[in-house]
């Protein structure tokens, strides 16, 4: 949230109430999820969200290295959450930058709240997310297919984790922010959310917003979460209901 | 093993605390730790402040040197923010580079002054495209005892109002002080149970479920916000820190 | 000790059907695995590509950017190439800085790129000694069963072929498509007791001796070699790989 | 001891014998030691000597880790010198560079030295020695406050280790360099001195100076331990007879 | 292999058919070998090789360390090839780079093949190749010290590696480039070899060549790795037959 | 614990040996082992030197290449000193980045060179605030039986004075020897019990309660100090090390 002033003559939201992309202000960009998509990894995920693509896997639960990190009573969930060096327009230098490393944390925070960790003492679920393109809102991107390559590697949950952000664009609140709406725009709030028990396992929040537009936001993100959640349910029933192929058709939003 | 019991033991003496409305430091839910603010602690420093929030001590430098702009803000100055939680603070902390927990601290922080606008950085500005002040706040932790999210803010903010750009060491004409415009304060509530607790201390944090902070203005608008922890908040229960936030804020803008 | 027994017991199964004239997946020793080659699949490179060859899956993405040239290449743009061996794709990879694995896969396939001169690199300078642009290659492991150089190599090629050099962007001129001039293929063999493999899958490669790398250009001459593993190849051995190599590699090259 | 001119007309002895700051040769700067200042730590000691400010804190003994570096017959003391970034004029990046690790491994020597190791093997004790704002002399500063903070932790020592820098302006000796003084100085001789027994458990020297120049400044620096392990004892006695506060006064000398 | 252009009138054959330093195309450089060079190495070997100057020191089999390294049932070989800083004319920067690590890589599985691992079940063995003075061929000057450092140390093997390389300048197949051969030649082959069996267990190639070539160049690379091998085994014998001085005359060829 | 038995014997030994006035191999307490001093070993530095100290082994290697000079030294050249204690030279020594060991060993060496004046920096200049040489002395163990510090400081010392400024190949005028104007030399000695032995073997090192390094120049006076260790000297022991290392020291620079 830069709150960089736009180049001239473009606004974010046009006369009609359109955004940039042709969206309505609470209109989702169109999500793809594929579930069981890679053969060593215990649980995988292909998403694709708007330009963003993103593939997450899981194993385990699996010994815990190093040992002093185990934990005797419950499994440690350990998300790596990752931009591909070719992900974003200038060369990402590969490793952790401390960008990711804060996604991974709160990615691993989120993932914890659902999983029976309880379950698995002294283990470590691994969640790897791998950003192949990025074009905003990958950290809910990357929650979201994460939720569900843990379902497909079969660790008992609590529920599944849906994520999405709203944003304040134009002094106008408006749901999943775009490339531009995110360099250009005035607040970003992603929230990670469990539909069933009306819970919020993730939330971070920059820009300048006033009380009730916070309020606006939020809420129109946990819609989003709720339209978001039955995606993930029925890439994971289409995985084990039909025949699963690199090629198959993935779950779809809008 | 016994780490985890001792844990559990701690857990069920707070709540049952807080089941009667009590913690453990005898203060109210929605009470902040005593603050003493001592601006100009450092005078190698450009700016700087020991903040002592309860037990909890932080000391905050402000370093500023010419450097080269960002290539897409090139008339404006640079804020690199930066958390030393070193084991000098804590047994809780390691030696080594930034880990999650410290690189997180320090972000938060860096959120609220940047989102916040804290700083008129375009008055960093030397020559556009150029040269700029790069401003480096440097957040560390002396003693340990929970909220370095708060303590911190606190000390950097008050670090960045005591200071003073070096431009005549520089050869950059007169010295002036920090254009600080606006003195965003976060503040921290924790959840334990169905209880929320603002100003955690050390015991509260590590039997905590959740966290969250927030940050506001002087409008009592909002600039950052990050909740923390394997736990989860109710949407109205989020709704109800961001009001806690912006009346402690105020009180807590006004002793710095 | 369980690791190790697994790993014999695989190896003898693998043995005897070799013994046999089979492989595990039914294919012939010389035959390598189905490939798939999805170019542009990452429109935030410059140029991508998505290879699959059996369930060994790659994603190599080719960035451009502005730079300096080498001192002794002055009017050549730059090639670096990198490989990420991430335990996304097995359990086999650790995480942290390149370990001896993947530097080995990225200077193997840097060395093809390079010594098969697949890219005019005078093409690449914009003004001599002074500016160039910097061409990185990175190789992402997605999913790994086996044959890393290959599949890296494949996925490398194609992204080149797809590649845009963004002048414009840079305001160096107009954009132009990336000058590749050759296209060279590497063909990977195992040893396995006597036998000679084609593109060997993972279990294959944890059961081998030793390992050959060839790579040739269109007119079917070498421009890398690469031997791994602690088994030997006899002279002979070597010269019939590079045979099936220059035969094989043909193949892939007209599927790029 | 760049031995770099000092700038034209300036002196570091005036006519009167007066250095900079107006010190005699033989002269400490204002030292203030304040003991458990910190509620963590096991034991912590605040110093402020002229301008330097300097933070002591000791964790243990505690089992050490790695466990590879474990001692069967003794405690290990490990030592850890660090600069906060902003307390020199140029701000200094975070991490130990080579200057203190050097200065951590010639300060935990010299604390293993008075420190009964042998009641404690297996273990480790943890020195934090922090820099808030320097001015010359901060290893003999972070030495000085250290032994206090080692006291405070409780931890049986032989004897408190104190310590203080003789050095070369003008071509004369003096006491405890001052920042210019070190700048554009002729030689810099740090000491750490157990009074009780006579010993000297640290001792480095840069510049030049004939030996008879070197055996007067090591002789004016041991004069100066001596007053300053009253300082220190001082301190104790301060923390263990009133009642500390944050506030408090701190045991001074000069 | 950068192929680049020679500078004007300078030919790496001359008409007379002799190379830049006046050898014959299939003419090694000089070689000596000293075994048992170093006290505190199990075995040792130091070796010119036209300009280059390598030390190869051997420890173990002995414990290895991190223990989740062991082999339960035979020894690790792990080579560590460095280059010194001041070993070419650009001061390289200490430590590991991308090169020296495939070197050290490939140069492990050599050895590995040649020693009776199995003899010696979770040890480590340890080959330290250090590069004073670098002129081309440094990898198969390396191997080839290491191998006499090995049997100096004692440990069983195979056989000894004899390592050489051919390569390609002005379109003729040669062995071992020198310096300018290697930087303006137009491809290189390093070879490791086992006379004995008729093994190749070191095998690169950079540059371009014809199949034709190729074999031409490999069978010269190991016809040279023959005579190599009796350097290596004089070098040896030397040693244990010899009283061996840090004076004494090695090994040599040419 | 069988490593600490072994030292305690090794010790025992040592030290009943010392009591009767004789050290391990023969040598008396003020004596040096014997010195051989190899001028130009390595033909790609600019100055090198192979020094044997008994048993002990170190090349050190001098480049110079051009670069900025700092900016409150304008018209000087920069030093750098590094040591490489890696574990071709012993098993004490261990992979990795320089330990607190090989930076002590360096920073000394560096203290004696920089104090000592050895080099006229000043000569180094090209231009001032622009251009200067910059010094690397790379101090290479090759086989350790203590005393580092001295051997590494006579090959600094004999590499400084074999070195020439490649003026030429970097285009800037002709080239010319070093200016080497002092020649520093360090002597170190220990103390085990009572006893104070100069240049101490390996195993005299581990049993040592003490070390100390004094460097002194032509005139007798010293540039540079170092205690190490975990024991103690009286004054007056302090002051008989001085003497020792203005004795022997001058001894050792005839030889280089």
């Amino acid at each position: 949230m830069g709150g960089t002033p736009l180049p001239d003559g473009i606004k974010l939201i046009d006369e009609n109430g359109k955004r940039l992309d042709g969206r309505r202000p609470d209109e989702l960009r169109p999500l793809k999820i594929e579930a069981g998509v890679l053969k060593r990894a215990n649980g995988s995920a292909y998403l694709e969200w708007g330009p963003n693509k993103v593939m997450a896997a899981v194993y385990g639960p699996r010994e815990c290295h190093p040992r002093h990190m185990q934990d005797p009573t419950k499994a440690l969930v350990q998300c790596h959450y990752n931009m591909a060096s070719f992900s974003v327009d200038d060369r990402k230098r590969p490793g952790p930058d401390r960008r990711s490393q804060e996604i991974s944390k709160i990615t691993s925070e989120a993932l914890t709240h659902v999983v029976f960790t309880e379950f698995f003492p002294k283990t470590s679920i691994d969640v790897y997310i791998e950003v192949l393109q990025a074009s905003a809102g990958t950290r809910c991107a990357g929650l979201t297919a994460a939720s569900v390559a843990l379902a497909d590697a079969g660790i008992p949950m609590r529920d599944l984790v849906a994520s999405c952000a709203a944003g304040k664009i134009d002094d106008t609140v408006v749901l999943d922010l775009g490339k531009e709406e995110d360099n250009f725009g005035q607040a970003d709030i992603p929230v990670g959310y469990i539909p069933r028990n009306d819970e919020i396992v993730l939330l971070q929040m920059d820009g300048d917003l006033t009380a009730d537009q916070f309020k606006t936001g939020l809420n129109m993100a946990i819609e989003a979460c709720k339209k978001i959640y039955e995606v993930q349910r029925d890439a994971l029933k289409r995985k084990y209901t039909l025949p699963a192929g690199r090629n198959g058709e993935g779950a779809e939003v809008n | 093993m016994a780490k985890s019991v001792m844990a559990d033991l701690k857990r069920d003496h707070i709540t049952k605390l807080l089941s009667k409305g009590m913690r453990i430091d005898g203060r109210k839910f929605d009470e902040p730790r005593p603050l003493t603010v001592e601006k100009d602690f450092v005078q190698s420093a450009e700016g700087s402040a020991r903040v002592h929030l309860g037990d909890t001590y932080v000391v905050v430098g402000v370093k500023l040197m010419v450097g080269q702009p960002f290539a897409d803000t090139p008339n404006k100055g640079v804020l690199t923010t930066n958390a030393e939680l070193k084991p000098l603070a804590s047994e809780a902390f390691e030696s080594g580079p930034p880990d999650q927990r410290s690189i997180e601290v320090a972000r938060v922080i860096d959120r609220g002054i940047r989102e916040g606008k804290a700083v008129d950085m375009e008055k960093l500005c030397i020559e556009p495209e150029k040269e700029v002040w790069i401003m480096f706040v440097d957040v560390h932790a002396i003693d340990y005892d929970g909220n370095l999210f708060d303590a911190g803010n606190i000390a950097a903010m008050a670090a960045l109002k005591s200071a003073v750009v070096p431009a005549k060491r520089a050869n950059k004409g007169e010295d002036y002080p920090l254009p600080v415009s606006h003195v965003p304060i976060s503040v921290t509530a924790v959840k334990i149970g169905e209880h929320i607790l603002v100003d955690p201390t050390y015991d509260e944090e590590i039997v905590a479920d959740a966290r969250l902070t927030v940050t506001t203005n002087e409008k009592g608008d909002l600039c950052a916000m990050q909740k923390g922890g394997s736990g989860s908040f109710r949407p109205e229960e989020v709704l109800r820190v961001v009001e806690l936030s912006r009346k402690i804020g105020a009180d807590i803008r006004s002793k710095i």
